[in-house]
């Protein structure tokens, strides 16, 4: 069965960490030669995992007997850690999307990096470019990426949990360090976070779960002697898991199992940006938008849900358990709440966030009820039209920023800031990503605005043409099917907000008028969105057809044209793992729901916003004062969710605040009734002492410590004595050790 | 047939004239013949060993071979030290080398 | 009667042994026996200097158009036994403050170190003083040595030429005995043992037709080590009067004589003996007596060449010559050597790799070349030698 | 027979030796050490290893030897005879070396060596060489950077600096 072609997919990995190693050490000062080596590496990561996977569609039955591969290289006590690859349908499936998405949007790059542009005069290193130059530091940023290309395609491969979690470590060294790839920019408001501090804040949340996760690892390791997915996820292993329990302080004895499913799944909340540990995905957009669309919503926080997947049979081990109702509560209260905050935001790339945060929660949810393969399928089809979506916000960004320089004055306040400081405290600084400052962009960007509205209908689930619609029916199917009505009812609003927001963002983007002149003279004419843009339309296409191999086979006419490979494939996966994942029968209630939801939606976001998009530029003033249509209505509640339910303030106040509080309470304590008094009762005994000490001092202590140097000094002549500094010497003192002991050790008696 | 232990006592005997040598010797250059001759003595217990335990295998000359290569460094980078010295001091007298005195 | 005559010598070792062991015990006949080979041996350096000196005189001197050497008997053959008397009945002068012993040893190993080489040269089908399974090593050992005693006339006779050249040979030999153990070992690795015997049984095919470019830097390297023009700059008349054994007179420099042809003949028998198929020659097989004909016939062809190299070729400089051992033999034998290696590896029909191995030595010989002319080009170009 | 030539060439070996470690003249003890190491070729020609034997001629005498020589040539200017061979310490490490010989001495006769007669292979090079490229193939590459590391560290260190 094991095609030889499985056995390259070591080089998955390897090519793109070789990328990196070469601009890194050697290329970094050619900038074509870097980028050309990122993209050929993953193009070639690319074509060979397409291959690897179409090469594990053709084996029949392959979720019962997967590619294995690995070699000892880590001795852990009685066993070893091994360094070995696992080739099954999940990985296959991930093959066929993470490779392809990083492949585009590497090429994506550059173009929006302006890779063969000229380099600018007063381009600052760590600061955007001016619109039309090369970015100073952008070998580095391929470096970057090739890198965290090697993260993910690593993770997908590993087939033990330790494995895995370096690659998910290095993907977060990656995100840490691409995030902040404007290392050096600044704000004028400095309420405004700056992309290092949101790398920060994205590195130490992630570092919350992370640490959790590891100790699950640490105890399933303690608890099974070994890490590799084969071995753990043995029934007898895994019962004996389920069975035997540990005694928790407060909540009593707990199944192994579940504490170590809860402790992994806190890892996935944390890359994933799940509810408690959600804050730091929307800064993290201050990162370049290729880097939003690849790390921060195609791939790397869906990780986050394919760590679940992966070791779903670890999290079904106690079925039903409230490991399994913990991720379901976490995803679908996630779902919402990102939804209904989502449709608040103004800033283009924020709105995206906030949907990848909700979306992510749909899967966790749809994970948490047991709908595994509509989870998986969901993942994909996400990866693809979110990545399209993040694209397209770039080329809009890009577009508008284009506009902007076209009409004069600089698009970049903050970039010549680096230079002179008195102009980045200029408050009214132009924002090219606040949706406000957009509209009527149909007309200049066409194939961005189409692409975009295509990303926009399958994030929405427009029904049958787009892939959003089957995943996201799949989830609703399984939840109503299997009577998980709470979740079930708080999707279906979960979706509903999409379609709106969604349709808020499209309208508010692309139609009614221009509302700055900007927008009026955005273009997507420049040379560099010929590489912007192709990637692009690959991944519109791709974002439709996507969910086409999942189509339900009962699902009216349509299901009878396709047989729902998807399903099968990694169906084969699901039962050889023993978990239950049969088709759904066909239930209309849930179809009609998601029709509702989704259709709907849209319809009430084109209606709502239109008016508000037909106005275009107010007479006077900036667009920015004039009020949301949303805002009225909601009164308070509306500036709430764009507070983000004070999330951050919250924080901000109980960790942040809270420390700074303690330590300023122990600095007043010590400083009023401890010190002071002490200082005084000090001073005044030390002025009496002092008075006797003098006669004291210079009597005896002078000479005491006089007497006690010129000892010091006589003893380390005597000393200094054997430090003769000749080598002789030295050797003469080890053969004497050595003749004298062999000697005495001849004589004495035995 | 020599019995071993007359190779053992030849080794050891090279040995001490050897340390002796290095130990007593004021000439840098004097000095590293001393080791040399310890060297050697070292590879005599090793061939004479493999002489008369083991021929099954060919341990005791394959370390002996390894103790050369490593004699030979040591002589050139011991001699270019030397020279090197020579060079800036005017001296390759051990004892008029003692910079690192306490 | 005629088969012992065809195979005449071996027969006269084994009767003369069935003879004297008639009234000797055996170890006598053994201590009897290797003395006698000894002798043999050892007079290898003194035929090779009665001989080749007066055949080098002839040679060079047919070179430069004179007539040579011919007064003292027919065609001057005995100019050599002349010169021999001569240096005997000469005075033996040691300088002062010389460092007596030293001086003294230093002729003797050098004679020593040109006789020792014979021990394991086969001059016919089981004749050859000592098969060691290391001969070649053991050859290779033996010319190194030479360098210490060289060394050691040169400081010992307390005179700045002498030491000027003894630095010289250090220089020299140390570098040129790389390439040429490199060279040595190509051949070893082809055949597979160290005996110089066995070497010669197995070169069916003489192995200078398998690998010319290591013969060619086995042959340079020679010379090198002899000392012979054109890298005789130990002895360079011209600039240090006689290099190391300038203090030398009489018997002593008679011995150092006696060690340069002794080297000269024993580098052409190595070369015969490693590249030439040794005694090998059409009819050995039933005549065996032949085989010390073709051996002698062989040397004596080198030796040929190698005086008119002499007669030919003007003197390096010191610094050209050891870039030259450096920069280019040392080089090119590891790549023959690593080529050998690796051929020898593949599993192809043994007349296919000998054709690899061969197109290897061409290769290389052809790139060093060329890299060799454009270096002297471009170094002409450099001191305006010729208009570049 | 072998005692023999044991005992000569031992007697050469450890006068040679104590020869190179008394003479005065650094050259003269260089000349001696080159005897001691010809006198050490012979016992491993004694114990068989032909191999060893005339890489000790190779190595020791062929390089090492004449390193040394060189190293003494160079550095002959400063060395008068009439200055003192020995540091002051030269008596006590006398003492001491006579201590270990005589307690290594001991040790060796008072050891009951497990000594197993057997027949030399005839193929000791061919094994020896197997051995270099199979179990201790790291060993001998390390050996090769060793050997490399050395001499360019020692071309480093005795360059002429400007």
């Amino acid at each position: 069965m094991s095609n030889p072609i499985f056995n390259l997919a070591v080089l998955l990995p390897l090519l793109p960490f070789l990328a990196f190693v070469l601009i890194l050490l050697w290329t970094g000062r050619n900038k074509r030669l870097s980028a050309g080596l990122a993209v050929g590496s993953i193009g070639l990561s690319w074509i060979l995992g397409w291959a690897i996977a179409i090469a594990a569609f053709r084996v029949e039955g392959f979720g019962a007997n997967p590619f294995l591969a690995f070699r000892n290289w880590l001795p852990t006590g009685p066993t070893w850690q091994a360094f070995g690859i696992v080739i099954d349908p999940l990985t296959a499936v991930m093959l066929i999307m993470v490779p392809f998405v990083c492949f585009l949007i590497f090429v994506y790059s550059v173009g929006y990096m302006g890779i063969g542009k000229p380099e600018g005069q007063h381009d600052v290193r760590g600061w955007p470019a001016e619109p039309g130059h090369v970015d100073p530091l952008v070998s580095r940023f391929f470096a970057y990426v090739a890198l965290f290309a090697t993260g993910m395609l690593g993770l997908i491969l590993a087939d033990n949990l330790i494995l895995l979690f370096i690659f998910w470590e290095i993907m977060g060294l990656c995100s840490y360090l691409l995030i902040g790839f404007w290392f050096a920019r600044k704000y004028p408001d400095p309420k405004q976070i700056t992309p290092k501090e949101a790398g920060l804040k994205a590195f130490m949340t992630t570092r919350i779960g992370d640490t959790i996760m590891l100790a699950g690892i640490l105890l399933l390791w303690i608890q099974t002697n070994s890490l590799s997915f084969s071995e753990i996820f043995k029934p007898q292993t895994l019962a004996s898991l389920a069975t035997t329990t540990a005694n928790l302080p407060i909540l009593g004895p707990t199944p192994w199992a579940t504490l170590i499913a809860i402790l992994i799944f806190w890892g996935a909340i944390g890359k994933s940006a799940q509810f408690p540990l959600h804050v730091w995905l929307p800064d993290a957009m201050e990162g370049p938008t290729p880097v939003s669309a690849l790390i921060h919503a195609a791939t790397m926080v869906s990780a986050g849900v394919y760590l679940i997947i992966r070791t779903y049979p670890l999290m079904q081990a106690v079925p039903h358990g409230p490991a399994l109702q913990f991720i379901s509560f976490i995803g679908a209260f996630t779902a919402l709440f990102a939804a209904t905050i989502a449709f608040t935001q103004n800033d283009i790339k924020k709105v995206l966030a906030y949907s990848t945060i909700s979306q992510l929660g749909y899967m966790f949810a749809a994970l948490g009820i047991g709908a595994y393969i509509a989870a998986t399928l969901h993942l994909l089809t996400h990866a693809f039209f979110k990545a399209l979506l993040f694209l397209g916000s770039g080329s809009v960004i890009h577009g508008m920023e284009h506009g902007h320089h076209a009409v004069g004055h600089s698009a970049h306040g903050d970039t010549e800031a680096a230079g002179h400081d008195e102009v980045s405290v200029s408050p009214a600084r132009f924002d090219p990503q606040d949706m406000r400052n957009m509209g009527g962009l149909f007309k200049r960007m066409p194939r961005t605005a189409w692409t975009f509205i295509i990303g926009g209908l399958a994030l929405s689930g427009f029904p049958i043409v787009t892939a959003g619609f089957w995943s996201k029916d799949e989830i609703l199917a399984d939840a109503f099917v299997n009577g998980h009505t709470l979740v079930f009812v708080t999707l279906a609003v979960a979706a509903l907000l999409t379609a709106f927001y969604t349709a808020r963002q499209i309208v508010m983007t692309f139609f009614g008028r221009p509302r700055t002149e900007a927008a009026e003279h955005a273009s997507e004419r420049d040379s560099i969105f010929a590489w912007m843009t192709i990637p692009l339309m690959v991944l519109g296409v791709f974002a439709v057809v996507a969910g086409w191999v999942a189509i339900p086979e009962d699902f009216p006419i349509l299901g009878a044209l396709s047989s729902n490979p998807f399903h099968h494939f990694i169906g084969g996966l699901a039962e050889a793992l023993e978990i239950e994942a049969n088709p759904l029968p066909f239930r209309l209630s849930p179809l009609v729901v998601s029709l509702i939801v989704a259709l709907g939606g849209l319809l009430l976001g084109w209606l709502v916003y239109r008016g508000y998009a037909g106005k275009g530029a107010p007479a006077e003033g900036s667009p920015l004062e004039i009020p949301d249509p949303m805002a009225r209505p909601l009164g308070r509640a509306y500036t709430v969710l764009q507070r983000k339910y004070y999330f951050d303030e919250l924080y901000h106040a109980v960790f942040v605040k809270g420390a700074l509080r303690l330590s300023n309470w122990l600095f007043r304590v010590d400083d009023l009734w401890v010190i002071d008094p002490i200082v005084d009762g000090v001073g005044r005994l030390g002025r009496w002492f002092s008075e006797i000490s003098r006669r004291f001092d210079t009597a005896i202590v002078d000479g005491a410590v006089n007497g006690i140097a010129a000892i010091t000094n006589w003893m380390g002549g005597i000393v200094r004595g054997i430090q003769t500094g000749r080598v002789q010497n030295y050797l003469l003192v080890g053969l004497v050790t050595v003749s004298v002991l062999l000697g005495a050790f001849l004589l004495l008696p035995k | 047939m020599v019995p071993l232990t007359w190779y053992l006592f030849l080794a050891a005997a090279l040995f001490c004239i050897g340390v002796f040598g290095a130990l007593s010797r004021r000439n840098a250059i004097a000095v590293l013949m001393g080791i040399e001759l310890m060297l050697n003595a070292v590879n005599i217990n090793l061939v004479a060993f493999w002489r008369y335990t083991d021929l099954g295998q060919m341990t005791g000359q394959l370390f002996a071979v390894f103790v050369i290569t490593v004699a030979a460094a040591e002589a050139c980078v011991g001699l270019a030290l030397i020279i090197t010295i020579y060079r800036q001091r005017h001296t390759v007298n051990v004892e008029e080398l003692d910079t690192m005195k306490g | 009667m005629i088969n012992y005559l065809s195979d005449f010598f071996v027969n006269l070792a084994r009767s003369w042994t069935a003879w004297i062991s008639g009234f000797l015990p055996v170890w006598a006949v053994t201590v009897v026996n290797y003395v006698i080979v000894a002798v043999i041996l050892v007079m290898m350096p003194v035929i090779a200097t009665l001989t080749l000196t007066w055949m080098e005189r002839k040679v060079i001197g047919r070179i430069q158009n004179r007539i040579g050497p011919n007064r003292v008997g027919p065609w001057g053959i005995f100019q050599a036994i002349a010169d021999a008397v001569k240096m005997l009945v000469k005075e033996d002068i040691v300088p002062d403050n010389a460092d007596k012993p030293v001086f003294n040893i230093a002729p003797i190993l050098i004679a020593a170190a040109a006789c020792l080489l014979w021990a394991v040269l086969p001059f016919g089908r089981n004749m050859i003083g000592a098969d060691l399974n290391i001969g070649a090593l053991y050859v290779i050992a033996i010319g190194s040595f030479t360098t210490v005693a060289v060394l050691m006339a040169g400081w010992s006779s307390n005179n700045k030429f002498a030491l000027i050249g003894a630095f010289r040979v250090v220089a020299q030999l140390l570098s040129y005995e790389i390439p040429m153990v490199l060279s040595v070992a190509a051949v070893v690795l082809l055949v597979g043992t160290m005996r110089m015997g066995q070497i010669v049984e197995l070169q069916t095919v003489p192995f200078v037709f398998l690998l010319p470019t290591t013969f060619l830097i086995y042959m340079l390297s020679a010379i090198a080590e002899t000392g012979r023009a054109p890298f005789d700059l130990l002895e360079a008349d011209s600039e240090i009067v006689a290099g190391y054994f300038v203090e030398y007179s009489g018997l002593k420099f008679g011995w150092f004589y006696i060690a340069e042809y002794g080297n000269l003949m024993a580098v052409a028998a190595i070369a015969t003996t490693l590249f030439l198929g040794g005694w090998r020659g059409p009819g050995v097989a039933a005549v065996p007596a032949l085989g010390p004909f073709y051996f002698a016939v062989k040397i004596l062809v080198i030796v040929f060449v190698l005086m008119w190299i002499r007669g030919t070729l003007p003197r390096f400089r010191i610094d050209q010559m050891l870039g030259f051992a450096w920069k280019v033999l040392v080089p090119a034998a590891l790549a023959n050597l690593l080529w050998v290696a690796i051929v020898l590896k593949l599993p192809v029909p043994t007349a296919l790799q000998w054709l690899l191995i061969l197109a290897g030595n061409l290769i290389t010989l052809v790139v060093a070349l060329t890299l060799l002319g454009r270096a002297a080009k471009q170094y002409a170009a450099r001191r305006g030698l010729v208009s570049a | 027979m072998q005692q023999v030539a044991f005992a000569v060439l031992s007697l050469i070996t450890l006068g040679a030796a104590i020869m190179v470690v008394t003479t005065p003249s650094l050259l003269r003890s260089a000349l001696w050490l080159i005897l001691a190491f010809f006198g050490i070729a012979g016992i491993f020609v004694l114990l068989n290893a032909d191999f060893l034997a005339i890489t000790q001629i190779l190595v020791y005498i062929g390089a090492i030897s004449t390193l040394m020589i060189f190293a003494v040539m160079l550095s002959s200017k400063v060395m008068d005879p009439h200055q003192p061979r020995f540091n002051e310490q030269w008596g006590l490490v006398g003492g001491f070396s006579a201590l270990l010989f005589v307690a290594l001495a001991a040790i060796v006769s008072r050891v009951v060596w497990p000594v197993a007669q057997g027949e030399v292979p005839v193929d000791t090079i061919q094994r020896l060489g197997a051995d270099f490229v199979g179990p201790y193939v790291i060993p001998f590459e390390i050996a090769s950077v060793l050997l490399v590391v050395a001499m360019i560290g020692a071309i480093i260190i005795a360059r002429e600096r400007e």
